[in-house]
Formats: structure tokens, sequence, C-alpha cells
């Protein structure tokens, strides 16, 4: 923590930066010369490793793993638990493999007598004062000290004291509505401490007292509030730092583990949704360097309550008296069926955020079958010039990964905190490790890093563009340099114009830059289906629907949030609502056909870099919820335009025809023609406007309810009533 | 018979009851009729609620679907089973869902095409 | 914690088991916050134009990049100014070394000679470690409780004096011995300790250092050693070398 | 060691041991004893009883010596447990030594189980346990066949080995020759499979429940109402590490004339 503070603060010092590296941590700079390696003996077997290699890292070369409770991969090294002591051979005292590099000819031995003795006075300090509470403990079963003293703890205790004067007890704190402390039980690791620190950058959570009194804990009445702040639940080793809203509600073994996908922000997150008896009861996340690492934002995690939560469990039909009426599916698809048969070309559908891949294509073809191609989705990006029709124009071309790799972000019109926090969090790992720059250009919102803010007047892009900004040559000089645009900036009405400046900046800045792949224009998306509909060839925005007085049938895939209202919509229009949610969509629907959920089917979700993933079946939809291709794939069936795919394998054969890269999951295909797309949009002339950029999720209490899911989910309630309620705290 | 198994042990594989194909025929056969006999005296005692013909049918193609065998040993292992079965009629170990589950009635047949299994909700 | 406190101290009496077993007469046993009416985020707290010059001056002792190592001379001196250590001074001071204000608050419960709650004007630490224990602190202390008719722990109503018990102050050749503010008063009795709280009492400040008229760390009487010049280099070498 | 060593004269010694078959073959052991290891003073590891050991090896290479024909291998599995690993032919002869001869005298059959391991060529192993009431020793017969191949009914030695291989009949589809009576034991009638196969799945093909139109109990193919439970109890450290080894079993040489 203290070096990386350090580094920040020389930045303007009279030592540049470079005079500083030789005192960084290992992930920074530039890949110098390689050294020669060393090598090193693990229980006898030798291993060939970089100069600076700890003793833990090497051991893990050769398969062993170190027993630790502090040390952690992604933080910065403490030492402070000791449970990583081996021997190492002719060195008197056992040393602390995590903190300890290796040196030359090193036998450790991580077996030995010594080794084994040290783990085991180190594990019985450590449990002198940790209570025994284990069958009460929500930790348990998943427990690194019970794991640990299970392997490497003493048989026996020898622990007398409890008549005299017992164990420690620490008070429990209260740091939110997502996290349950039961800090007697704390080890003091200091992991969320560093977590908190280095990755979420809230310096809320500290060590306070000395000694045995020491305590950790956030010293004043606070909140420990971060978009990140779950993931400290998945650091503590011990049961200190638990899921508050999963608390005492499974045992580990009893949950069964899926692999899937988050879909609550374009991140693409990667999770195992852990179920029980037909119930989502938490979701964790699963590593995957490539995306969110290993870490998972709040939303994605805790919003899991609102899958139970207004969901359409049943097919309905609005009644004579205007009311929702529910009836089975027979029904529901035969009515819908004959509006749809009656309506003839004039049918028009949106696809929401949420919508999958399969589901999109399975609507187009039954809309395009009917003769209509009124199909779009419910969030706008500039269509006019090459718009959607070219992949570089709406991708993160750069992938997610490689932004921590920056030494410059251009921001345009986004809070890429709250829009996007894993990539918000590889761009302060790039500004802790990387001495990273960023710029801002829209609202001056707080990203948890330092910036420099460049106004938010939109024609600054073009003063930049033009060179007429000091900021053009700072970019120019940059070596890795990336231009993140967001989703609001694009969305305005002038957004094309905006896309096109910023493609042409992309466009001279790319000129400069020798690093190979390395792609400067980066769209960000905020909805999960977004990219795939842009794929398959869905027109974004619902303009075209909006300005269509002939429109009689409406059908909205999931879509809720920038839909036309009744009002805009012709007197006879009939809406059909397929989703899972009870939300605006379903309010104004005269049909509803209940869909499934994300954790309810398996679908594929493109995220915004452009990488393919899909969802798998953690549990079966709830009621008469069916998968939503199934059902447009239903109704195809009843209107006499029969889709040509029955399972879920066809379906994925006609994805591949329209997008090969759609089923090629976990791979992201790149985007390219960056300069074609260019020409074709400076064929079209459209301006950037004066109003200056704004973005719709300006302060932490926006991030939680942002779509269906979450809005129905009583934990994100309660965490937009905490960080209010820590507004008008002083702390 | 079993000294005899015994001596052909070390030409080939172990036979279980018949050695070559035509015995194994005779065998099955042997079964068939001794099930056919049967058939009546199932109907009567377990007070089912078919006809002879209906078992004697049932009967048939219970035999009928392994009419494409050809492995000896493997024509002897269904004999020993059949045999075992009609021991358990025989002598009322069975109870009467037993027998009329060989009829099947009480499964349906599971959707086939795309809606209907839609509508019921089944993969 | 003040209800387990409160347990711990009902226990003790009926030999129950203790819950707690942190020291509890110590003067900063609790290591969390809680907003009282003399400490609360919202008391005023701002440093004096003299000491706001200081703080330049320390501030310019650290280079660029380890300001935060100011953060101990920085806390000192608002509790010098304050007499204790408010919350609202280690908002300062995190202010001023622009850091997140829990850094400031880790230093500040670390060190036990940041007092994190009011105090008397004079703090009397007396030392009971094993060295002045033996020359006799427990009479010390027992005097210095009765002339102040308060327990280890607490402060007179006068607000004038505050006795702790104190772990070893270094000064074990001097024993025994008490620390008043900033000052050590050594080689005491129990009637040098009444006379230099008498004397404190009236204004005063006592004479610091060794009451049996010692200078400072010397034997009484005359040194026993080290009582001819310092010989020079080649003192006990051998000659042929 | 010489502890041991002592101990084992003095056994030798003995009247009480003297006539024992299995005993007799001691004196020749004792070179096989004195290679072992330390004596294991772990309190929570079974002591192995190095001289029931090397009685029992010396009896196991007798057996081997006089069935030459049928005895594959001979071994000592879990420190002191004598195993015979015999040809599914020579399984009577085996047994019919084992209960008759005056050295050996397992009169007692305590158990006949199966195992399967479809990876293998014989994918069942038949265990026999025998226990000799004379001599206080236990050994195991080993042999091996598959789905196809009968073996021969030991109840010709053994009356009590009737219902072990019906059980086994039942539960993994062995077919005994010979035996006075083959038929089910645990199943149901009518019931199809095997469920001790490793290919039989855990939850069965059919369930079983009363209908209440048709008045009787009904079998279906089965839907499960229940899902499994997995257990994932994965943890990155070796929870046991003293078992890292392979198998304890060790295999006793014979000779072979």
């Amino acid at each position: 923590m203290l070096r990386i503070t350090v580094q920040k603060a020389l930045k303007g010092g009279f030592l540049s930066p470079k005079h500083v590296s030789p005192m960084l941590s290992k992930g920074t700079g530039d890949v110098q010369k390689k050294p020669q390696q060393i090598e090193v003996f693990v229980d006898d077997k030798p291993v060939m490793v970089d100069p600076g290699t700890t003793v833990l890292q090497a051991a893990a070369m050769v398969g062993v793993e170190i027993p630790r409770f502090c040390y952690h991969e992604r933080l910065a090294v403490a030492g402070n638990c000791r449970m990583c002591l081996v021997e190492v051979e002719r060195s008197p005292k056992p040393v602390a493999a995590c903190a300890m590099p290796v040196m030359k000819g090193w036998r450790i031995k991580t077996n030995s007598e010594m080794t084994k003795k040290a783990r085991e006075g180190v594990m019985e300090f450590l449990l002198v004062n940790h209570p025994l509470d284990c069958p009460i403990c929500d930790q348990g079963g998943e427990c690194d000290l019970q794991d640990q003293s299970m392997a490497f703890g003493s048989d026996r205790s020898r622990f007398t004291d409890i008549e005299y004067s017992g164990k420690r007890a620490v008070e429990d704190k209260d740091i939110g509505p997502l996290i349950k402390t039961i800090m007697t039980r704390c080890i003091h690791c200091t992991r969320c401490i560093r977590f908190a620190s280095e990755v979420a950058g809230i310096d809320d959570l500290g060590t306070t007292g000395r000694g045995s009194d020491m305590q950790v804990g956030t010293y004043v009445e606070k909140f420990f509030l971060s978009e990140l702040s779950g993931n400290v639940i998945d650091l503590c080793p011990v049961g200190a730092l638990t899921s508050k809203p999963y608390s005492f509600a499974a045992r580990p073994w009893e949950i069964r583990r899926t692999d899937s996908i988050d879909v609550l922000d374009a991140i693409g997150s990667n999770i195992v949704v852990c179920t029980r008896t037909g119930e989502v009861l938490r979701i964790l996340p699963r590593v995957n360097e490539l995306v969110n690492e290993e870490w998972l934002s709040d939303k994605a995690r805790f919003a899991y309550d609102g899958l139970k939560r207004q969901r359409l469990i049943t097919p309905m039909l609005r009644n004579g008296f205007g009311e929702l009426e529910p009836v089975d599916w027979e029904c529901a698809l035969v009515s819908v069926g004959k509006k749809i048969l009656k309506a003839g070309k004039n049918v028009g559908a949106i696809a929401g955020g949420m919508a999958e891949a399969e589901a999109l294509v399975a609507l187009k073809d039954l809309i395009n079958k009917i003769g209509s191609e009124k199909v779009c989705t419910e969030h706008a990006y500039p269509t006019t010039g090459s718009g959607t029709d070219i992949r570089s124009s709406y991708l993160l071309n750069n992938k997610i990964a490689r932004i921590e790799e920056a030494d410059l972000v251009l921001l345009i019109g986004t809070n890429t905190r709250l829009e996007a926090p894993l990539l918000n969090s590889r761009i302060r790992k790039g500004y802790v490790h990387n001495e990273t720059q960023i710029f801002v250009i829209g609202p001056k919102v707080d990203l948890r890093y330092d910036y420099t803010h460049l106004g938010t007047d939109p024609g600054v892009i073009k003063d930049i563009e033009y060179g007429k900004h000091q900021f053009t040559t700072v970019l120019k000089r940059a070596k890795k340099p990336v231009i993140i645009v967001g989703p609001d900036a694009l969305s305005r009405p002038d957004g094309a114009g905006i896309l096109l400046h910023i493609q042409s900046l992309a466009k001279i800045i790319q000129a400069c830059v020798t690093e190979p792949d390395w792609w400067v224009l980066n769209i960000l998306h905020k909805v999960a289906g977004q990219v795939a509909a842009l794929d398959i060839g869905y027109t974004p925005g619902t303009k075209s629907i909006v300005q269509d007085d002939s429109l009689k049938v409406l059908y909205l895939l999931g879509a809720d949030e920038n839909i036309p209202c009744r009002k805009d919509l012709p007197k006879d229009c009939f809406v059909i609502y397929q989703g899972h949610h009870g939300d605006k969509g379903a309010c104004m629907a005269d049909a509803v056909l209940p869909g499934a959920a994300y954790t309810e089917k398996q679908a594929t979700y493109v995220n915004t870099e452009g990488r393919a993933q899909q969802t798998t079946v953690a549990v079966t939809p709830p009621g008469f919820c069916r998968e939503d291709w199934k059902i447009i794939r239903a109704l195809s069936d009843i209107i006499g335009k029969t889709l040509p795919y029955d399972n879920l394998d066809q379906i994925r054969c006609r994805l591949e025809e329209i997008a090969p890269h759609l089923t090629r999951y976990g791979d992201a295909e790149n985007g390219n023609f960056y300069d074609v797309s260019l020409d074709i949009g400076k064929q079209s002339n459209v301006e950037i406007e004066t109003d200056p950029l704004c973005v719709t999720q300006n302060c932490l209490e926006d991030f939680y309810m942002t779509d269906v899911i979450s809005r129905a989910s009583s934990t994100m309630a309660k965490c937009v009533s905490a960080v209010r309620q820590q507004k008008s705290s002083q702390y | 018979m079993a000294s005899r198994a015994m001596n052909l042990a070390q030409r080939q594989v172990k036979p279980i009851l018949s050695l070559d194909q035509d015995e194994a025929r005779k065998r099955a056969i042997n079964l068939y009729r001794a099930w056919n006999k049967q058939l009546p005296f199932i109907v009567r005692h377990f007070d089912i609620p078919k006809s002879v013909e209906q078992c004697r049918q049932i009967l048939r193609e219970e035999f009928t679907k392994h009419e494409n065998l050809t492995d000896v040993r493997v024509i002897d292992m269904l004999i020993i089973k059949g045999q075992m079965e009609l021991q358990e009629s025989v002598n009322n170990w069975k109870q009467k869902g037993h027998i009329m589950s060989y009829f099947k009635e009480t499964i349906e047949p599971k959707p086939k095409d795309f809606l209907s299994k839609f509508l019921q909700g089944v993969d | 914690m003040f209800a387990i406190k409160q347990i711990g101290r009902f226990c003790n009496k009926g030999l129950i088991r203790n819950l707690q077993t942190t020291a509890a007469v110590q003067h900063d046993a609790l290591f969390v916050h809680r907003d009282t009416a003399e400490d609360n985020p919202n008391v005023e707290f701002e440093f004096t134009p003299e000491n706001q010059k200081r703080i330049e001056a320390i501030l310019s002792i650290y280079p660029d990049g380890h300001k935060r190592a100011a953060m101990i001379p920085l806390l000192d001196l608002a509790q010098r100014q304050y007499g204790w250590l408010p919350l609202s001074a280690m908002h300062k001071v995190a202010d001023i070394l622009e850091l997140p204000r829990m850094r400031v608050y880790e230093v500040a419960t670390f060190y036990t000679m940041f007092i994190r709650k009011p105090i008397g004007k004079n703090h009397i630490q007396v030392c009971t470690t094993t060295p002045c224990w033996l020359r006799g602190s427990d009479e010390i202390l027992q005097t210095i409780k009765c002339q102040l008719g308060i327990e280890v722990g607490e402060t007179t109503k006068d607000k004038l004096f505050t006795l702790s018990e104190v772990e070893c102050l270094g000064a074990c050749v001097n024993a025994p011995m008490v620390q008043i503010n900033d000052d050590y008063y050594e080689d005491l009795t129990a009637d040098d300790a009444c006379q230099i709280l008498n004397d404190i009492k009236c204004g005063n400040k006592p004479r610091a250092g060794p009451r049996n008229g010692r200078y400072a760390a010397e034997p009484i009487g005359e040194p026993t050693s080290l009582k001819c010049e310092p010989p020079g280099p080649g003192f006990g070498v051998r000659s042929d070398l | 060691m010489a502890l041991i060593f002592r101990q084992v004269i003095r056994n030798l010694r003995s009247p009480l041991v003297r006539n024992q078959g299995t005993a007799r073959y001691i004196s020749t052991g004792q070179s096989c004893l004195s290679k072992t290891e330390k004596p294991e003073t772990r309190p929570t590891v079974r002591k192995i009883n190095l001289i029931q050991k090397g009685q029992l090896t010396e009896f196991g290479q007798y057996v081997a010596e006089c069935l030459p024909k049928y005895i594959q291998k001979v071994q000592i599995a879990a420190g002191d447990e004598l195993e015979l690993l015999v040809a599914p032919d020579g399984i009577i002869p085996v047994l019919e030594f084992l209960k008759d001869h005056h050295n050996a005298q397992f009169a007692c059959l305590t158990d006949i189980t199966a195992m399967d391991v479809p990876s293998r060529d014989y994918r069942f192993e038949l265990i026999y346990n025998l226990l000799s009431l004379r001599y206080k020793t236990r050994i195991r017969v080993k042999t091996y066949t598959d789905e196809l191949t009968p073996i021969e009914s030991s109840c010709s030695v053994y009356k009590g080995s009737n219902w072990y291989e019906r059980e086994i009949w039942d539960m993994f589809g062995v077919f005994f020759a010979n035996h006075p009576d083959l038929r089910r034991i645990l199943t149901d009638y009518g019931f199809q499979g095997h469920p001790l196969r490793k290919d039989f799945p855990l939850s069965g093909y059919v369930e079983v429940r009363y209908d209440d139109e048709q008045k009787r109990v009904v079998i279906e193919p089965l839907e499960l109402a229940q899902e499994f439970r997995k257990f994932d109890l994965s943890a990155p450290w070796e929870q046991f590490p003293n078992f890292r080894k392979e198998s304890t079993t060790e295999e006793v040489k014979i000779n072979k004339q």
C-alpha cells in the first residue's frame, strides 16, 4: 500500500518514473532483457525460475502448494500470517515463502520436520484466538483455516486457558448490507484491507490497535461501500467476512455449482451459480484472466435474489377489463399468433439488453419470415455511416485484459466505474502499477483514481483531433494509448458525429502506435446483449418503431428500458412482451410470454470486446417459463411459418451461419476494417452538438439498480439505501 | 452337463448352458413353450384384466425383441433370466403389478414434435 | 465492547469466566471510535498559526512522495495543541497529508502515546515494570492514588491529573520513576511523589530528573569506574603490532 | 530388531507354536523378517504383526507350491493379510485344498463378494474370505470373470456360499454354474439389471409407485424428481500426504519349479 502511494506521489516530483522503477514491484514497466534463470530445488526437484521469484511461486511451479493465509496472487505481499514458513537448507530459521525471493541453488524443503513443526506452531497460535464455532460459521466447509488445520495442524490441542481468560473477542462491525462481519474470527491476514486499498481504491478498511488488541475494521462507524466490495468475502480465508444475503443459507457441499456468465453488464464476467433444490443461493466469480480475473462486481454477485421476485411465471393475456389474466401456453400462443397473422407485415420487434443470441436470431428470423425488417434493440447506437456494419466500430477492440497495459487512457462520456466495474479495475490496476495517465472527457465522476479532466464539451474531441488542443501531443507521445467511449456518449442524437470524430482521432493516434495489435479505438457497452444483437443485424435504437404509424404488433423481447410508451404507438397496436420480469414492458403489454432468466437457459452472449460466451442451465425456469428461443420457435409453428430449428444444436448451427464467431465460445473475434469504417462514416454529415456529455450512472447509488433483475432485488435496494445513509453520515 | 462344459473350457470360451446355436434355439423354444403353457394360469392367478391372447402377444414381443441375437452365451443368459421370471410367476412370488408392468399401460408416450414438447414443458 | 467490558467486571467478582482479556486499565483500550460529546467529527479543530508554521517545517524535512512520514509528528503536534487527539484532529492531519483517513486512524490507534479520549492536564504515567516494582513502584502508585483520590485510568474532577500505569519507560537505572507529561521524575520515594503532585497543583513545575541527589544515571556517591582519562589509541594492543 | 528376533525365537521354542501348521515355516521366514523396517510406534497407525506376516508369507508360498497350476500370484495386502490370486478354473480345487488340508483348515467361509472394474478384460473380481478357526488366521482368495463366463459354484465345498453366490448373481450378474438354487435374492421380482455394476446408474432405470387410478403398484421409466447431490470437496492442500504412496500390497515370491 505504501509503495503505491509513494510512486504515485513521486510522479510530479524531481524523480522521473524511470528513476523509480527499480523500486517498484515486478508487474511494472517495460519488459527488460530477460535475466538469466536460476536453479532451485523444491523437495529435491530442480526447477528453473526467474530471479525475484518467491519461494512460494517456485514451489507452485513444481506443484507444491505451500499453505498460506495472507498471501494472494493479486494483492501486495504482506507476509504477516507466517503460515507459509518452509525450511531452506542451511538456513537457521524457516523462511516465509511468500515474501522471500529464491537464491541460486536453494534447497527448499516443504515437507521436512522443521517445516511441519513451524506450520503446526503457527496453526496453534492462530487457533488460540480463533473461535471454534465452525458449526455455526458460514465459511464452514470452504474455510482455508479448516482445510489447513486439517492438513497441517496438530492433531491435539494444548489450549487449556479457556477456564482462565478465554479467547480474544472482537465486536462485529456493520460495514453495509452485503458483508456480514464476525470479527472474532478474523486472523488478521489483511487481505480485505489490501483489496480495498489496491483494487477497489476505497481506503476504508484498516487495522486499528496493536498486539492482541489489533482489529480489522473501519475505526469509525462507516459502511464499506464499493462496487467491488463483495470480493472481500471470497478473499477472507476464514468466516470473518461472509455474505449477508447468503448467511445461514447452505453448506458448500450441499450446493451444485454451474459455470455460467454474468449478463448484468457488458463485461461478461465468468461466474459460478450455486444452486440447491432449484434455487439460486449465491453467485461466485470464476477465474478468467481475459475477462474478470477473479473479481466480480456487486451487482453481478448479489442481484440474484431479483431472480425470485417479480417473475412472470405464466403466460398472460389482457382481458376485457384491461387486466392481465393468466392463461395456458396454447391459448396465449394461439391468440398472439392470430394477432400476428392479422397484422401481416406491420410487425416490429424490440430486443432488450439481456436478450441472448439464440432468441435474437429466432426473433429476427421470425419477423423476417413474416416480411418485416423492423427488428431493433432498445439501446441506441449510431447507425449512420459505417455504424453497426463493421465490427470494429462497436467493439472494445483492444480487449479488456490489455487495458491494464495502457500508458494512457482517454475516457469519453463514460463512468467506467459503474458501467463496467471490472474494466475500471483494470484501468486502476494500470494506474497503480503502470503509471497509466488517465484523461476524461465527460462528466466529472468518481472513478477511484486520479485523472485529468478535459471538460464536458464534446467539441474537445474535435479540438484534439485537429491538433488544436494541447492534449493532442500528449496523446501522440503515448506508447500504448487507448480511447474508451461510453455508451451514453454514442446514444445521443449526435452520437454518429461523436463516433466519427473519435474514429478519425483514433486513426491519427493509431498511426503513432508502434505496438503490434494495439487498438486505440474502444467502445464500451452497458448491456450484455447489445454486441450480439448488432452482430446479428439488429438496428440499434427504437426510432424506426416509434416513427411507424402502421405498426400493428410490437414484440418486446425482454425490452424494458427505452421502449416507446403506449402514447407513441398506434392505438390498435398489439404489444407482446416476452421476458422474465414484470417491469415496464410487461405493464404495457397485451400479451405476456414468460421467458427464462440467464441462470435458467443455455444461451450465448457476446461481451463488449466481442467475446462469445455461454450461460448454462443452473436451475429450471419457474412456473411455465420457457427458454426464449423456444417460445419464438413455438410461435412460429402456430402462425405457420415454422423456423427450421428444433433444438439447441440446430439453432447454434443457424447462429454459426449468420456469424461464425458467435459459437466460438471463449474467443474474442477481432474487429477489423478500421479505415473502411471511417471512410464510410465520412460520407455522412453529422456534426457534434455543444450539449455537455453526460452519463446516466453518476454516483454509486445509480449503480445498483439498472435492469429488471437488479430492480427486483431487495439486496440491491438495500445497497441503494445504504449509500444514501452513508451520504448523510459525517464520515 | 457341467462336466461337458469343463472339458470344453480349454477350447474356447466357457459356455454357460448351450454348446451351439441349435441348442440355444432349442432352449429358447422350450422356454417360450413353457411360458405359453403357463399364460392361462397367470391370467387366472394374478387376476389381471387381460385376456390370454393379449398376454400371448406380449410374450411374443418379449421374445422377438431379441430375435437378432447370435451370441450363444448372451442367449443363454437371457434364457436363464427368462426362466427365473417364469419361476417367479409360477410360484406366485410376483404380484399383480409385476405382471402388469409387461403391458406398460401407465407409461405415457413422450411427445415427439417441437410444439407438443414445448407445450408440455419437456425437453 | 462497553457491554463486554462491563460483563467482565461483573464476572470478576463472581469468579466467572472473563470474556475480555484486554487490559481494561489501559487508558486507550478501545480501538473503535464512538461519538461522544467531546469527541465527534463535528468538533472544531484547526492548527494554530504557530503550529501551522511548524507543520510547514516538519513537512519540508520529508522528500516529495514521502510526506506521509510526517504523520506521527503532525499527530503529536495536534495532541500537544489540543491536550489529546480528537477525531477531527486526525481528519485534519489526513487532509494535510492527502491520505485516506483510515491510514491516520491506523497510526493513531497503534501508538499508545496518542491519547484518543479527553485527559487531564497532567498525565501521570507510573512505571510498574520489574525494576521499578522491585524498587517500590507499588508504594509510589499507592501514594499517588491516595493523594489524588483516583484509580488507575481515571482523571481527577478538576481535570488536572490523569493516572495510568505503564510498562518500562527505559529509566530502570533510576527506578522507581513516573513520567508526568514530558518529564521523567526518577529515584522517587513516596514523599517525593507527594511533593511533586503538590507542586504541580500549586501551578509550579517541579524540576525533572532524579530526586536523590544524583545528576543522572551515575552511581550514588562517587563513580566506581572510568575515573581516569580515557586511554588513547593503541591501548592494550601488543607492542609488536 | 533384535527384540523381534528374540521374540520369534521364543515363539518357536514354545510348545504352543510348535504344533501349529502355519507356524511351521517360520524357521525359513527369518530372512524375510530381518529385512522389514523398524517397528511402528505412532499411536494412530495400525501396527502390523510382523510375526503373523512372516507366517502368512510362508504359508502363501507353501500353497503356491502345492497348487502351482491354479495359483497365479500370492500377495500380502495391508501389511499382514494374505491374498491368493487364482485362475477361475482353479477356484474349487483351491478352496477344497484350503478347507481340507491339515495345515490350513479354513473351514469357515466368512464371505464371498465381488468387485466391478469395467476397464479390465475380466471386469469382475470375485473375493472369497476364509477363516481358519484352528489356526486363528484369515485368508483371501481372489479370482476373476466377466459377464458371460460362468464360474463354478463353491456350494459343493462350502454350504454357506449358497446365498453369497445368489447375491453376487443378483448384484453383478455373474453366473455360477451348478449352483443348486441360483435366483435373485435382494432385488424385486421383475427387476432389470444388476445394481452393483459400475455402469448401472445410481438412480436405476425405473421408478416404482402406487397408482391410485390403477389401484396397484406401477413401474415406470425414471423421471427424477430430486437432483443428485454433487460433492465438491476439493481443497488445494493435500489432506492426507501420508497416503500419497502407492498401495501397500506387496507380492510374495513363488518358487516355480
